[in-house]
């Protein structure tokens, strides 16, 4: 059998949305890949710019429909340095509780995705199980499962509701438990082990120069974390580890990618924790909400994903003059013939779904 | 034993029918789905001989393993795909 | 941490077949963790974001849930109300001048997103957001809520402040303002009254009138520009309000220039 | 009674009370017709006549019981795939049919459980069965029309032809052909052409591949599984079924235990699940069908009642797979008197198919190149030693035991 190109998508179980991965195989071995993007642009740059400023909180909201959370709070960061906004000191504390909570849900969804890639339906079905949890705990406050709308400019919606807090840590300490015991079905599971050890390797230089950034730059084993190096709320008051795996000195395969998002959502844990601990009372909103603004900002944000990052500019009316996205994945798949060549076909989905794609923020 | 000679002129007409689709085919692989055709209906004549063993090794090995190597052998080698593109 | 044990011979199947078993028997024995969906229901907490209701006996019928919805799915239309629900409503004085005909909202639930922003901007409460969340239909036209049938009677009405969410009040341009009052007529709070104002026009038989010009009182307007989208002179604009507090307090009277 | 004397005796009272009398009457009614009437009653008369209509109730009976196994087979998977994934699995099939019963009666049937939402949740096979039934068949434009409606063919057909050759007891069989077992594996080694011809002929990349991977590793896990059961069939010294599993309930060790065959042959054992497992392409081994890169692989471009026949036949095939490695390794019918050895048959091969089903949920599919290299590099190896350890057993043990006077330990 001659080399030849299999079309993999738009509608295809590996994608994980809306786009296209062409490989050109050599019986199994893949020569090379080409993506596809551009199935799902919903042009929400320019939507934006035709509606006020509260309003494009449900635009970023559903730019990735798995961590819409931490897509409208990199929004509400860039509008609020725009606009000259103070957060007072409790909206932050809710706000980096919800960001983890949104992680947690958003690490846990990519989990999920993963196992069916693998052929193991029962992992996606457990790891969705305890997506749940935290889509409850999401929905209580702000009233929605998987739209939030719940940050908004200047603050959050509204307080967290009674015994939130107690309710958060009955169901972190039963995902702890269930972490633990996923471990035997999982990570140390040997087959498991065969499909996603050396698998997709690229080292930390190489990401660093494709822009590969977030979980999968921390499966090489680089320390880079923007929750900590450009930082933003309150990740600075309080004790966290930046976590990081590496499959061997500086490079990173699927099973490194997954074991550092087992970390993170760990990490994550301790972060809700160690806000529970200290938290303010107070207002939680900015008492003084402009409704137009002037001039540019610009802000990035840890995402689920990678780094996100917004440009806006104001020119003194109630709407964005231009807003610009720019999508950690976007660039993460753009990279993927550097890290495909040279596997077999069925490492695609493996690889593929270990980098975490989430189509809605790449494609806007 | 008429019908045992009936039997075996159909098998036999089959088999000949079958081994002349072989030989005529125009598409290589409906030539080799023939072929394990003629393979299947020989091992109906060692049922009529009494055979029953070499019949079951007939299909095991015949239908079963040479069959499956040459489709194989044909489908890793270079051909194109109805509709035009190369494979 | 645990995942850095050695991989066995066990790790192939037994190990993980533990995990497996385990599930299987909590799951016979037990209750399993899957909702039944049309035969038992999970309940929604009360902060749920459903079906919306309109409390119409405080809506004023402003526009401005309209007005804030992105998907612009949530229109105003004119409602005839009964005398009774004339009698109840909050500020029925202002109903009472056009004579029953009321503004109410009515949703096309195949465009709502279900953000909130028509709860959350709401200056007196009535637009609420309900725990009902079926709302399928077989067609397209029966998304289509009419404004009554999102109508809600409580026994005990909450009695809320008008709240001006919107962070603006409008603005008299007096040099051209025509003193033709519809902006009065139209207010939803009636917090415009017309006044004396700074021209003086000169009519063709000699006399001199007094153009009058409106007063706002900033403490219960909503910035909800209906003012300014009646005025036939284009002589109003909305300004974000300049105090600090959300209630827009300005000096009784002081009309700013723009 | 046997199968086959119960369906002789039910052939000839069948024979001699309907069918010749109507046939003769027949021959009578319309004398030019007569002849053919006249001679299928002769024939039916005759020991050759009864002996056929005796097979062919034999082979329908086993054939029934087959599918009434693939039901529940199906059923069972997904009520176990269920229960481990924390879900409840099929519950309420037809309820629009229930609903649609309240609606013209006007109240609850009486069959309605209001308690516990149980319905009957095994129907939902039939549910299936219908909506596949009606669905619209697709053959591609381009596809080559021949091969692509002769590959289910062949492969559907192999997989049913397997349901008859199986004895569920000594006294309950269908077949019973002296080569019983190799006819059984004969059977399965045909299903590779149909596979390989339906990926081909679908012209589709995905099914292509699929259908190589498939037949690639049906063909080298033949080779190991064969060696594995020679294992057996050396010490049995025959392919029949009822001598192996005879052979297994004489041999005894500790307390007079029945020796079962995965005792002494624990690497056969071990090695024959293994490439069962790849035989019927049952996780871990599905990559021939894997949903995550190659759609379903070579069953893509099938709808309808043939995608249906396809998922059936892998059951059936799963379900004549586990028949025999109970046949080989589990001591087959054999088990304790009061419950008769047909259940101790299908309650072993249930164990089985039960285990597989925990495998199947539990762990991920394998990639190509490991389930070859695992095949050839691991098992071919285990299974020759597995041969080894009975040859020693059977030849040079026993050998030596007369030299040397050794205590007769097999």
């Amino acid at each position: 059998m001659a080399e030849m190109w299999i079309s993999m998508g738009p509608q295809h179980p590996m994608t994980h949305g809306l786009w296209t991965l062409k490989v050109k195989v050599d019986g199994e071995t893949i020569v090379d890949a080409d993506p596809e993007l551009g199935y799902l642009h919903r042009s929400v740059e320019k939507m934006g710019e035709r509606r006020k400023y509260f309003m494009n909180t449900t635009l970023t909201d559903r730019l990735c429909y798995a961590s819409s959370t931490t897509w409208t709070h990199c929004y509400a960061l860039s509008v609020e340095e725009l606009m000259g906004v103070e957060v007072p000191q409790r909206a932050q504390y809710i706000r980096t509780i919800m960001l983890e909570l949104q992680r947690l849900a958003s690490h846990l969804m990519w989990a999920g995705a993963y196992m069916p890639d693998l052929g193991h339906i029962t992992g996606a079905l457990y790891f969705w199980r305890d997506r749940e949890l935290f889509l409850n705990l999401l929905e209580l406050p702000s009233g929605s499962r998987l739209l939030y709308n719940y940050i908004r400019i200047g603050g959050v919606k509204r307080d967290l509701p009674d015994g939130f807090e107690e309710k958060t840590e009955r169901i972190l300490k039963l995902f702890e438990q269930r972490l633990d015991e996923y471990a035997d079905l999982f990570e140390n599971s040997k087959i498991f082990r065969m499909r996603t050890e050396d698998v997709g390797n690229f080292t930390a230089s190489q990401a660093m120069n494709l822009g590969i950034t977030g979980p999968n730059l921390r499966g090489c084993g680089t320390k880079h974390d923007l929750r900590k190096h450009d930082t933003y709320e309150i990740y600075e008051e309080i004790d966290w580890e930046i976590q990081t795996r590496e499959a061997g000195p500086g490079y990173s395969d699927c099973f490194s990618r997954y074991m550092v998002r087992i970390d993170e959502m760990r990490e994550s844990v301790h972060i809700i924790r160690e806000c529970f601990k200290n938290m303010p009372s107070g207002p939680t909103m900015a008492s003084k909400v402009p409704i137009r603004a002037s001039g540019e900002a610009f802000r990035r944000t840890e995402d689920s994903r990678g780094e996100a990052l917004m440009y806006l500019v104001g020119d003194g009316s109630d709407r964005p003059y231009r807003w610009k996205i720019k999508s950690p994945m976007f660039t993460t798949i753009s990279a993927c013939p550097h890290y495909l060549k040279g596997y077999k076909v069925a490492d695609i989905p493996s690889i593929m779904g270990s980098i975490d794609i989430c189509i809605g923020e790449t494609d806007k | 034993m008429a019908l045992d000679l009936l039997f075996f002129w159909i098998l036999a007409g089959l088999i000949l029918a079958a081994a002349w689709a072989v030989v005529n085919g125009n598409d290589i692989v409906h030539s080799v789905v023939w072929l394990s055709t003629v393979f299947l209906l020989t091992a109906g004549i060692f049922i009529l001989a009494e055979a029953e063993f070499l019949a079951v090794i007939q299909v095991l090995v015949y239908v079963g393993a040479i069959s499956v190597v040459i489709i194989f052998g044909i489908m890793l080698t270079k051909r194109t795909l109805k509709g035009g593109e190369d494979v | 941490m645990s995942s850095d044990r050695d991989i066995g011979i066990m790790d192939i199947i037994v190990n993980p077949m533990k995990v497996t078993l385990k599930q299987f028997f909590k799951s016979t024995f037990g209750k399993p963790t899957t909702v039944m969906y049309p035969l038992e229901k999970r309940d929604p907490p009360p902060t749920y974001r459903g079906m919306n209701a309109v409390i119409w006996d405080l809506c004023i019928g402003c526009g401005i849930c309209g007005e804030v919805c992105p998907n612009k799915c949530l229109k105003m239309k004119p409602t005839e109300l009964s005398d009774e629900e004339q009698d109840r409503a909050w500020y029925g004085s202002h109903v009472a001048k056009r004579k029953n005909k009321a503004e109410r909202p009515a949703i096309n639930f195949g465009h709502c997103m279900f953000c909130g922003f028509c709860e959350d901007y709401c200056p007196t409460g009535a637009m609420t957001m309900t725990d009902f969340y079926e709302l399928a239909d077989t067609t397209r036209e029966g998304l289509i809520y009419p404004a009554r049938s999102m109508k809600v009677d409580l026994p005990e009405l909450p009695q809320l402040p008008l709240t001006n969410y919107m962070m603006e009040s409008p603005i008299l341009n007096s040099e051209t303002c025509i003193g033709c009052s519809k902006c009065v007529d139209n207010c939803p709070t009636n917090c415009i009254i017309m006044d004396e104002g700074v021209i003086n026009k000169e009519l063709k038989n000699g006399t001199v009138r007094n153009v009058e010009n409106p007063y706002f009182d900033y403490t219960i307007c909503i910035g909800c520009s209906t003012c300014v989208k009646v005025c036939p002179a284009d002589c109003l604009h909305m300004e974000p309000i300049s105090n600090s507090s959300s209630s827009g307090l300005t000096e009784e009277g002081e009309v700013t220039e723009a | 009674m046997s199968l086959f004397s119960f369906c002789r005796w039910m052939a000839e009272w069948t024979a001699n009370y309907m069918l010749i009398p109507v046939f003769n009457f027949q021959r009578n009614l319309f004398p030019p017709f007569s002849h053919p009437a006249g001679t299928i009653a002769d024939w039916l008369g005759t020991d050759g006549g009864l002996d056929t209509l005796a097979w062919t109730f034999a082979v329908n009976i086993a054939f029934a019981i087959g599918m009434t196994n693939l039901i529940l087979v199906i059923h069972l998977e997904r009520k176990i795939a269920a229960r481990i994934q924390d879900r409840r699995g099929p519950m309420l099939s037809f309820r629009s049919f229930r609903e649609l019963g309240e609606d013209l009666a006007g109240e609850a049937p009486s069959w309605r459980f209001k308690d516990n939402y149980s319905g009957i949740g095994i129907l939902q096979n039939m549910a299936d069965g219908i909506k596949a039934i009606t669905k619209e068949l697709i053959v591609p434009s381009k596809a080559d029309k021949f091969l692509f409606t002769m590959g289910p063919i062949i492969f559907i057909s192999s997989s049913v032809f397997l349901l008859v050759l199986f004895p569920l007891s000594d006294r309950f069989a269908a077949s019973s052909a002296p080569a019983g077992l190799m006819v059984i594996m004969a059977a399965f080694s045909i299903a590779p052409i149909g596979v390989l011809t339906s990926g081909w002929a679908s012209n589709n990349k995905y099914s292509m591949i699929g259908g190589m991977r498939s037949a690639a590793q049906l063909m080298s896990y033949e080779i190991p599984l064969l060696l594995s059961m020679a294992g057996v069939f050396l010490l049995a010294g025959s392919f029949d079924p009822v001598t192996i599993v005879e052979q297994q309930q004489e041999s005894t060790w500790l307390f007079g235990l029945p020796m079962w065959n995965f005792i002494p042959q624990f690497l056969g054992f071990i090695v024959f699940m293994i490439c069962i497992l790849a035989e019927v392409e049952r996780v871990p081994f599905d990559l021939p069908e894997a949903e995550a890169e190659l759609v379903e692989g070579w069953t893509t471009e099938y709808s309808g009642i043939r995608y249906m026949l396809f998922l059936a036949a892998e059951y059936i095939r799963g379900f004549a797979g586990a028949a025999v490695c109970t046949i080989l390794f589990l001591g087959g019918w054999a088990g304790p008197w009061p419950i008769p050895p047909e259940i101790w048959f299908l309650s072993k091969v249930y164990l089985i198919l039960i285990f597989w089903i925990f495998i199947r949920w539990t762990v991920p599919r394998i990639r190509t190149d490991q389930i070859l290299e695992l095949g050839w590099k691991k098992l071919l190896p285990l299974s020759l030693i597995n041969i080894l350890i009975v040859i020693f057993m059977v030849e040079i043990y026993p050998y030596f035991s007369d030299v040397v006077n050794l205590p007769e330990v097999f």
